[in-house]
């Protein structure tokens, strides 16, 4: 209990301490965590809405498949991701691996069936309304879309979130993919697993909280956005 | 012109619509009659490319399907205001406010112009629907029972925007109705459907008064009284 | 921390990177952190720590991912130079493997025993509870030597926990559970005061841990800064940082963590 | 690439190896997973159906918690719910830590905000007209919300199945509280940051496969139990 | 007896619904009428507790509101057979089915019972939908616009539905409605809503045929025209 207590504190003192190692840690997580969420979400969304309103063979099978994919174990991806970057591998001269973009990479792949998945059923229940009304007024396809999107604004809200706290409280891809370098690529997950490693479990708590509080702060300025 | 030939459609085994042949010309108004669940909306999807048919197809001289405009019979309403409800559908955004309103204005809604679209009442959101649709100016326009919500003060107001569309740009309307007299009032000619068949057609006021199929006169037995 | 923004200001003009790859328990000794910014600022070279499990750090020096190695379990050490994957083995430093056990000590360890051949004995006798890392690490290898000089099979029985993390969470484990685990005398005494554990056996001939540097084969892979690695490995052996080394810890614990044991070649 | 072909045959070796060890492992990760999805699913559909459904004070700020502990870090969770068990904290006499009961209990923390977060948005679109009905026919509350669930089943399927996926991805968490002892709390996920630990990254993506066929079978069941 | 009392309710600050006072008798058959967006759908919420009055109260006598069946303007089907909808709200399951297949049969829907009562028609759903309702033999049933989308030929199916349950089971209806003929074929007593207000009350055929407020005549200008 004092522990949990003591960890408060911390994170506190954390957050007033200006230390710039961890305000850099605080950046480069949001940075991480936010493009990677912006491009699993116009990725996902898209697809999603396309796969969600049309009928088609083998749609059943492929929701399934997406699906599963949304229980994609960070680790797994982290060492897709790895062998696709390292030297060796068939991307390896681009020399991603250990730098962001390659956490960013490995989110992608993590988040985006996640928010796919459940924009396909998020927009279902309104998809043959909206569609048909759109197609009785003349909207082009990319327009009848974009409707859809707009009308599950709500939802896909949530989704969106939904993604987004995979991506904030992931930590087997980034760590694999990215190596935790201090100063490089260093997030906030993978600094609570450095922590907690070390049996630091106040500090990783205390790291914890900062983490819920930057989710916090990105939940709230969606809705805001979402209200608008 | 649209031409049905051979249609048959059917869901889950049981036909709704079995149609050999029939003829839309331009340029006139045309009334979809029958009881509940006799294909009057199945029709109207069929001809718009909403459902595809099983078998038979739609020939089209002229516009094809794709430039009709179609009111459904549960229009949605867009989750913003009622004037940017109507101005959706408008390809040219110069004079599309000036249309929006003037269209509101001919179904009576002035006032609503920046209420939500969906929190209107089921009559309002009807003609804000209707609005929308003609509002385009498009040579065939399909309507899915326009006015069943419309209070019988403001039938007359939906009505006379249809003649003046029909009027003033010849445009061809293919209306369903549950009412024979806004047929008659309507119509240059009325269809009467019955368990997916064409039954009889004809000049509206002609068929409703000296019905000849057994099935038309039963349909209008309770008519007016 | 002044220092630290000039001397990474400076190594982002050169742009010139080294990548080492390390086991978690070099890292969570905190020596590297210690020494990292006097090398930045002596070569104007940014080191990238890569704190991975043993395996995975051969793994990455394999895959020529990283330049140099910095690791301590003498067989991969040696298969991963043979394979022609690393140049050759450079032992810098060393210390003991220390044996922790809780205060109640089952086994009758404390005092009494001389080595750890010993020790494992009477834990395996008196069915004390042993938390084994169960990782492949260097610490890992380490235990299974010695149970098998021992002539013993732990494995399968139910004192014996199989936990396969990180050192830290298995000191953590096996003070929640009282009992006995293996480790290294750095992460020992980097926890102690959130432990329920003290050692029990120190400074025994058959707990000795080498730690080594080698620089990953530039012939091999051809990404391998091999300027850089010839710095690191210059800076590390030279007097100044082998000093460092020496008195890494003194002032915390009172007493040094790492030996030097570096031999100067030809 | 070659790496991920000898993962296939690994895997494939891996099923038909007869290996005690591994089946161990496979059915304690279905059992922890399962098990916990299917408490987090009636806690979050349940409360998110209610809270869904109802207007009140202070609700947008209730969603905006929720939807914020979806990105709850597993480690956080792992650790609190160590403290919590440990020998020294509050819940210490239970001896519950390092076994799969404890397991259990920090996935159901993570799992239940992502699926109650996601049900609160899922029935919203149709809560009212249901509502409205229902009472028109004079069905009390609690028949109401279980239409609701019912008419929502096709998109509560995937929430749960999202819920699913984090349960099943999820090391963080586990590897703490569980303690990843081989033969006892050892499920796929930790054995693959084990396995990708020791190097062996084409083990790692072969248990990693093993675990997408299970999630895909889960899939395939829930989806046919929906459509029934 | 259901009494309103100074009810009050506004939307985005524009009054609604205004009602000083209105009195419902029990055993009788009330239609409600006026523009869209007068406020009956309003009114029939607020007695049914929908919704809440901005100020006022519903006084009961008898039966509280809880009792009331009450059928929305926008009826929801759900995802089972036609039969199970109707059944879904009838408490003695014994002889659900038995009811239900009758009431099935009083709206003339009989052949549906297995079809999914999503799939159905406009006006086949507004028909399940009322069966579903007055199946449930409550003393007090609100229908708001049962007959909308039902056609010329069995709305005369639901009125005797109607009014067989008033006769025999002295079930009070409240009906909002567009259509004054079917407020004279039903109604013992019309009730006239204008912008939110009770602008005139009485014996529906009196009532429609001399009208005595401007707003009723001009109301009922159109009809029947
Ligand atoms: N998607 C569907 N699945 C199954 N049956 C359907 C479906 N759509 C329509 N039907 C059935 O087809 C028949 C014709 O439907 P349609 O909507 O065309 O009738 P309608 O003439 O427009 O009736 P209404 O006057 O009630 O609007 C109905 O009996 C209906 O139950
Ligand atoms: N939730 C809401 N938010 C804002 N305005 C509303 C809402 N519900 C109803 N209104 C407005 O209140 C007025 C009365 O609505 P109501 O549904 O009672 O009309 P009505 O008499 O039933 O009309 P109709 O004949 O079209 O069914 C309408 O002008 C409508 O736009
Ligand atoms: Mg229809
Ligand atoms: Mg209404």
């Amino acid at each position: 209990m004092t522990d949990i207590l003591n960890s408060f504190t911390e994170a506190f003192n954390l957050i007033f301490s200006l230390d710039r190692e961890i305000y850099g840690i605080i950046l480069l997580t949001l940075f991480v965590t936010v493009f990677s969420t912006i491009i699993s979400s116009v990725i996902g969304i898209s697809s999603g809405v396309v796969i969600g309103s049309k009928e088609f063979k083998g749609k059943k099978q492929l929701v399934r498949v997406v699906q599963t994919l949304m229980g994609l174990p960070p680790v797994v991806v982290g060492v897709l991701v790895y062998l696709m970057l390292s030297r060796k591998g068939p991307l390896g001269e681009l020399g991603l691996l250990f730098t962001a973009p390659a956490m960013v990479i490995a989110q992608v792949i993590i988040v985006t069936p996640i928010i796919m998945g459940l924009t396909i059923s998020a927009i279902k229940s309104k998809a043959e309304c909206i569609e048909e009304t759109c197609k009785g007024l003349g909207l082009g396809y990319i327009r009848t879309l974009a409707m859809l999107i707009l009308e599950c604004r709500y939802q896909l809200t949530s989704v969106v979130l939904a993604g987004y706290g995979r991506a904030i409280s992931e930590v087997g891809a980034v760590m694999l993919v990215g190596g935790n370098i201090q100063y490089h690529t260093r997030v906030i997950t993978t600094s609570i697993v450095l922590e907690t490693g070390k049996g630091n479990y106040d500090k990783g708590l205390a790291l914890g909280i900062i983490l819920l509080l930057i989710s916090f702060i990105i939940n709230w300025t969606m809705q805001r956005i979402q209200e608008v | 012109m649209i031409c049905l030939k051979e249609i048959k459609k059917s869901y889950n085994g049981r036909i709704v619509l079995d149609i050999d042949d029939l003829l839309f010309e331009r340029g006139k108004i045309y009334a979809v009659l029958g009881p509940n669940g006799s294909g009057k909306s199945t029709l109207v999807k069929i001809i718009k490319g909403i459902e595809k048919p099983d078998s038979g197809e739609v020939l089209y001289t002229g516009k094809k399907e794709m430039d009709f405009a179609y009111l459904p019979q549960k229009p949605y309403m867009f989750n913003f205001s009622v004037l940017k409800n109507i101005m959706m559908g408008i390809a040219n955004k110069d004079d599309a406010l000036k249309k929006a309103k003037d269209a509101l204005k001919q179904v009576g809604l002035e006032n609503l112009k920046e209420a939500r679209a969906c929190s209107l009442s089921g009559g309002e959101a009807q003609r804000v629907a209707t609005a929308r649709i003609l509002v385009l100016d498009k040579e065939v326009v399909l309507l899915d029972e326009p006015a069943a919500a419309v209070d019988v003060s403001s039938i007359h107001l939906v009505e006379n925007y249809i003649k003046k569309a029909n009027k003033e740009n010849k445009t061809t309307f293919i209306i369903t109705t549950h009412n024979p007299s806004q047929a008659i009032r309507l119509a240059d000619e009325a269809i009467f459907l019955f368990e997916g068949r064409v039954y009889e057609r004809g000049e509206p006021e002609k068929l409703f008064k000296n019905p000849e199929k057994s099935e038309t006169i039963s349909f209008l037995a309770n008519w007016r009284i | 921390t002044k220092n630290d923004e000039k001397t990474e200001e400076k190594s982002v003009q050169n742009g010139s990177v080294l990548t080492l790859a390390t086991t978690t328990s070099v890292n969570d000794s905190g020596l590297l952190e210690y020494l990292q910014p006097q090398f930045e600022q002596d070569t104007g070279v940014t080191l990238k720590i890569i704190a991975q499990g043993t395996g995975q750090a051969i793994k990455t020096g394999e895959d020529g991912n990283a330049d140099v190695l910095f690791i301590h379990d003498k067989k991969s050490e040696e298969k991963f130079v043979a394979d022609g994957n690393g140049l050759s083995r450079i032992e810098l430093m060393y210390n003991y493997f220390v044996l922790v056990g809780s205060e109640d000590d089952p086994a009758k360890i404390s005092g009494s025993a001389k080595s750890a051949e010993e020790c494992f004995k009477r834990i395996m006798g008196s069915k004390s509870f042993f938390v084994s890392r169960g990782d492949d690490s260097g610490t890992h290898k380490k235990e299974l030597g010695i149970w098998k000089k021992a002539g013993l099979t732990p494995s399968g029985n139910d004192w014996y926990v199989s936990a396969g993390k990180g050192m830290g969470e298995v000191l953590k484990m096996a003070s929640e559970k009282k009992a006995y685990t293996l480790t290294d005398k750095a992460t020992f005494l980097s926890m102690k005061d959130k432990l329920d554990l003290k050692i029990l056996l120190m400074d025994a001939k058959d707990l000795f841990n080498q730690y080594t540097i080698i620089k990953v084969n530039p012939d091999k892979h051809k990404h391998v800064n091999k300027k850089n690695s010839d710095k690191f490995v210059e800076w590390m052996t030279s007097e100044k940082v082998l000093v460092m080394i020496n008195n890494f810890g003194k002032v915390k614990y009172g007493e040094s963590l790492f030996y030097v044991n570096y031999v100067k070649k030809d």
